[in-house]
């Protein structure tokens, strides 16, 4: 299918279409989206945009029903939806945990995984290979690929090597090459420009996996689409458990695909309200001379421009430089995010706030000691919401828990340590490190 | 064909040789004088980087230039002062980036940059990530200020999409000699080959880069039909090396006019080897 | 009602009763089991015993209910039974992975300690005590009592505190009080012998939460009870994907709940032949002099004797003092067994095994490696025997997956690096820790 | 009512002082030395403790003695050597773990522990970890050899259960003074008195033990109705105090002795008050 065809059908197609489908033809999310990449990665994308829709869309081969398959078997779905009988209690409303955080890896992180090296599998290719900041990503491709027996090889940057280094210990368990990518600050953005780079070299035997909603068409309507399973379940598993739909939904975002993930089949209901939760850092102020932004609120705080090959939201200097971006939290620690979220909060329907690393740290040990669940340092932001500003929620609300903290244990050591958290246990056996 | 003549000049008699070099590598001053020594070896037109944070299109040869250079303060307003104040007789074409092509609108689009590039004396533009698809605003300042926007075929590219660019493209055509990033090579591919047969239809200069180094691959590239050759990496690698070892920028500048009329001779070989007395490659 | 009135009924009950029910009415598997433990703590084995018959066995009050609920919602299950495509076809058989990795918390140890905890809010009881070796157990019950809102004290050797700081940290952040126990060698055994101290000056308001299906009776039943769901799941999903029964089911055991958790259901199918693996440490060899067993096989090399109150297997000197036992993997370090398995072993109907830790290790990364699963090293003891004795097993293998390895991750790195092992990823990086 | 006519004798007439130590504490020898000092201060009944590696129902205190005595090489045999080889005027009870005396019969149960004990001159065993439910081969075996099977009554144990304790115990009944594993204690607990009035049915030998130590704790315990003291944690604690302070054994036994003094007469005077005059306690 040609692109001009696809675009003269663009607007009817998607006026008719529920908010869960929004940008499948096009990679549009009215300005946002899009498909800025090297002309070398073009055929890579087409290719990958005509399988999108085969197998993902369509069906074919039985794709979605083996990948549904493996998720429930590999993965662990459905994921509960658990109510928190202290959180809710405290605050005086239901409280709803989505429990991401069971599934196989720690995170949400495998819907997409899976279903991208399955697709990759579908499509003939050979090879993965995958870019990861805090590791979640590359972990849960290193397991994907594992499992179907794929050669991987993820890029992640030096420095991000060395905050995390038993998710590259896990990585290389799991048989992927893990290569340092040593340009820039050696974090996020340079892994992905890196990953890209190899991308454009091998695109005929390689696929690809990015790990959220960002990046070309089709990997924000993709990713959206693996991940929607999320919401699918929740919004169903709320319906039995309450008797209705929750009134709000609360999402990290880093990149964004947890959110939408936890958002997509609630897009269309107009009464629920969507939370996007955002690292607000250490402040949402930015210095510009240093081209650098203690924190990574791209909803929040960016401004338009054009990333990674998508058009969206970013956190970037008036010359248009790309900043260096800060959370406790290294996955939501990117100075971009998915052109669909930027959309959404253009258009009024998600509501995009952030949490500074404070309230993260507070929500992080809150979570752990009043229901028993450690949080991801990600996830943590939500509940940092949740204390902060609960009295503006409705009466059922429903929190991603996006992922587990098992992984975070030295960082929250660490950032614990350098402050004054109210709710902390007795740290002192742990400081200086495990 | 060009919006601009100085483009069309440059390919109008004999294979254009089409340089590159990032401007502000490894500073200001030093980069002038590079890309002066560009255009007295030789150079038709020249490519002038304009670096950005994310360069998700090069090689790590040219991504190091860039942060050099951002390291070192280029900014777009920099970038435009420079070309101001080169003196080259070369055509200036402008690579860089969309994001700070449109960040420099204000809002305002693509427009606001192209008006100053021209007013800078830029005649072209190449836009690495921008595809055909999102093109039309840039196509459209182009158009009104004079500047031509010129696209990269990949080896790749083919049907609708190569038609949709040939219907665009303005100046050259950027014909990419393989696939991946920017980055000298050893030898010469056979898809360049390809490419250019792909291309023949297309009544455009075809500029060949991507891994061009020395004298003998400018001579075979245009023996095989090519009407200029781009090259980057191979004199990016000349200025890296003056980094390295600490060269004066008269050292440097001496090396890239040296490549550079190496280059150029051997586009001029292969020209004479396709139109005169055909050589074997 | 009174013990010996119990006991004149026993035999003609016993008999009646399913395999999986054994040991419920009194405690006794043939010459194991039993209640050997000071008066002091009586009354509150008597107590529990009571709950025990009253809400497990009854219901009352919907006991088991709200259990199977918070099972499901906090804990996650049903945990899926996997087919492991990649070592299905190295040992061509079918090789089925029932996911207890993916239980809250990372093991099966969940499942206990939430029904334990569980019962004692439904006792009336104010505190929970618990004592862990490797810190699963621990973890578990820091995670079910903060879920549960209990005040929480868990009991641990300081050498085992050593050696797993991120599980010591876990149950901090969850709440609890972790006390070292500084005696003999500051392992499992003497945490265990401390928190029974603890509980004979508190049992009126403190219920204790042993971790495994050892103690005296009634924990080994309802360690067993509790831990039965997952053949309870295995065998009915066995059942729904391949048609019919397993041909055999494998488990690793150190005290042995998981085992008997994935056997209970299992032990009426005659056909299904189930596989205790042991940890057969550095040698199968004893050191009585040292009074040190460098394993911990204490069903294939231990003797019968009396232990933290029940009689069952024990590795001991020719004195009866408890050896030192000896394992790569901390959960299955203890000299002692349930005594249920200690029964169904010289039955014949548990096939006792060691496997060594060289073997565990390269169970271990096989696993990680070939299907994108790290597994626990205790786990990976079972994959060490599916490698080693696969010629010997039916079509259709089921095997536990008792946790998952990410608190392993430092072991592996040293004991990866002390050895040769074939299948190991380069390790380089990591030697010298992380 | 009991086996041994030794027990019988030791609470004929007058409280019994029965005093604990595990034998082998910190060595062989010093550890007689210890028990004969004890003697010499009166003991009726000695509580020998034989050491086992999971004690489960041991304070801090005598757990830390059990390990000095196995670190020193204590065995059951060694055990029996060391009591054929005191020479004191007091019972002698063995009190030790159930794995122990089961273990000593190579697979033939309980009685060759009990026929050695016999054999070495002790009177009675008490059993901490063996319920009254699982006693039956071990009271045979005692009965068969002249022993007394000594059983411990917790200040919660009640209805069938003492009464089913109470049918099997001889020698005397050990009360525990308080919930609790073993450890000094600075007072006198309320459930001391309320366990004494629930076994006043019984007619056996009422010893009280579990943080008593000092001549008016026993003073006030006997005068509350008890036949005996049993003292462990406190002298224990003199025996850890001469490793801390590498005290001479002399120096040590003679604090053991005076201490034993101290206790049986504060035990003296609880009886005279209880029969005699009746003083405040
Ligand atoms: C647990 C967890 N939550 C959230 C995120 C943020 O990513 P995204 O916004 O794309 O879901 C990450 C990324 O690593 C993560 O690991
Ligand atoms: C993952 C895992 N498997 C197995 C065990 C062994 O315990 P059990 O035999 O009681 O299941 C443990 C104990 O910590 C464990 O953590």
């Amino acid at each position: 299918m040609s692109e001009t065809d696809t675009r003269t059908t663009e607007e009817t197609e998607t006026a008719r279409r529920p908010g869960r489908e929004r940008g499948r033809e096009d990679g549009k999310f009215g300005r946002y989206g899009g498909q800025y990449v090297p002309e070398a990665l073009m055929p890579a994308i087409e290719e990958l945009t005509d399988a999108y829709e085969r197998y993902v869309l369509d069906n074919e081969d039985g794709f979605m029903d083996e990948f549904r398959e493996r998720l429930a078997d590999f993965g662990g779905r459905p994921t509960p939806l658990q109510r928190a009988d202290r959180l809710s209690e405290r605050y005086d409303t239901e409280v709803y945990l989505k429990r991401e955080d069971l599934l196989h890896g720690g995170a949400h992180k495998l819907n997409n995984a899976l279903g991208q090296v399955l697709l990759a599998k579908y499509m003939g290719k050979e090879r993965i290979i995958a870019e990861t900041g805090a590791g979640q990503h590359g972990t849960a491709t290193a397991m994907a690929a594992a499992h179907l027996d794929m050669p991987c090889t993820i890029y992640m940057g030096e420095r991000d090597i060395n905050r995390q280094r038993p998710n590259v210990f896990r990585m290389k368990l799991n048989g992927s090459e893990v290569k340092p990518v040593t340009t820039g600050r050696g974090t996020l953005k340079e892994a992905i420009s890196e990953t890209m780079r190899d991308w454009a070299e091998t695109v005929e035997d390689t696929h690809y996996v990015i790990g959220s909603i960002v990046g070309p068409h089709p990997f924000p309507v993709m990713v959206r689409d693996f991940q929607a399973v999320i919401s699918e379940e929740a919004r169903e598993q709320a319906r039995e458990k309450t008797g209705g739909l929750p009134t709000d939904v609360v999402a990290c975002a880093g990149g964004g695909s947890n959110t939408m993930g936890t958002f997509a089949h609630f897009v269309d209901d107009e009464d629920v309200a969507l939370h996007a939760v955002e690292a607000g850092g250490s402040t949402l102020e930015v210095d510009e001379e240093a081209g650098v932004a203690p924190n990574s609120a791209s909803l929040f705080a960016g401004e338009e421009g054009v990333l990674h090959g998508a058009r969206t939201k970013l956190l970037q200097d008036s010359d248009g430089q790309i900043m260096e971006s800060h959370s406790v939290s290294s996955g939501l620690d990117y100075a971009g995010v998915g052109p669909e979220l930027a959309y959404l909060v253009d258009e009024g329907r998600v509501d995009p706030v952030a949490v500074d690393d404070d309230a993260a740290l507070e929500g992080f040990h809150r979570l752990s000691n009043t229901e028993g669940i450690i949080p991801a340092l990600e996830t943590a932001h939500a509940f940092g919401y949740l204390e902060e500003h609960h009295e503006d929620l409705g009466e059922r609300v429903v929190v991603n828990v996006s992922g587990r903290g098992d992984k975070d244990l030295d960082a929250a050591i660490e950032e614990t340590d350098q402050r004054d958290v109210a709710n902390a246990p007795d740290m002192s056996m742990f400081t200086g490190g495990m | 064909m060009a919006n601009s003549d100085a483009l069309d000049a440059a390919f109008a008699d004999g294979p254009a040789y089409v340089p590159y070099l990032v401007v502000g590598d490894p500073d200001y001053e030093s980069s002038k004088a590079y890309v002066e020594a560009l255009d007295r070896g030789g150079a038709d037109v020249i490519e002038l980087g304009l670096p950005f944070s994310e360069p998700i299109a090069e090689g790590s040869t040219i991504q190091e230039a860039l942060v050099r250079s951002l390291d070192a303060g280029m900014t777009p307003d920099r970038f435009f002062a420079f070309a101001e104040e080169l003196e080259v007789d070369a055509a200036l074409v402008c690579m860089t980036y969309y994001n700070l092509i449109y960040q420099y609108g204000k809002g305002e689009g693509p427009r606001p940059f192209v008006e100053r590039a021209a007013a800078a004396g830029i005649q072209g533009l190449v836009v690495p990530d921008l595809p055909a698809e999102e093109a039309d605003p840039l196509r459209e300042a182009c158009d009104e200020f004079g500047l031509d926007l010129v696209f990269i075929v990949a080896p790749t590219t083919r049907g609708d999409r190569l038609d949709r660019m040939m219907a665009n493209v303005s100046g050259y055509v950027y014909v990419q000699a393989r696939l991946g990033t920017t980055g000298a090579r050893d030898d010469v591919s056979d898809q360049t080959t390809a490419s250019l047969d792909r291309l023949s239809g297309y009544d455009v200069p075809k500029a060949v880069g991507f891994g061009i180094s020395t004298g003998d691959h400018a001579e075979r590239i245009v023996a095989g039909g090519a009407d200029g050759i781009i090259v980057g990496s191979a004199l990016v690698d000349v200025v890296a090396e003056g980094v390295a070892a600490d060269l004066s920028t008269a050292e440097v500048a001496d090396r890239l006019e040296a490549l550079s009329r190496e280059l150029k001779g051997g586009a001029e070989r292969g020209h004479r080897s396709r139109t005169g007395t055909v050589e074997s490659a």
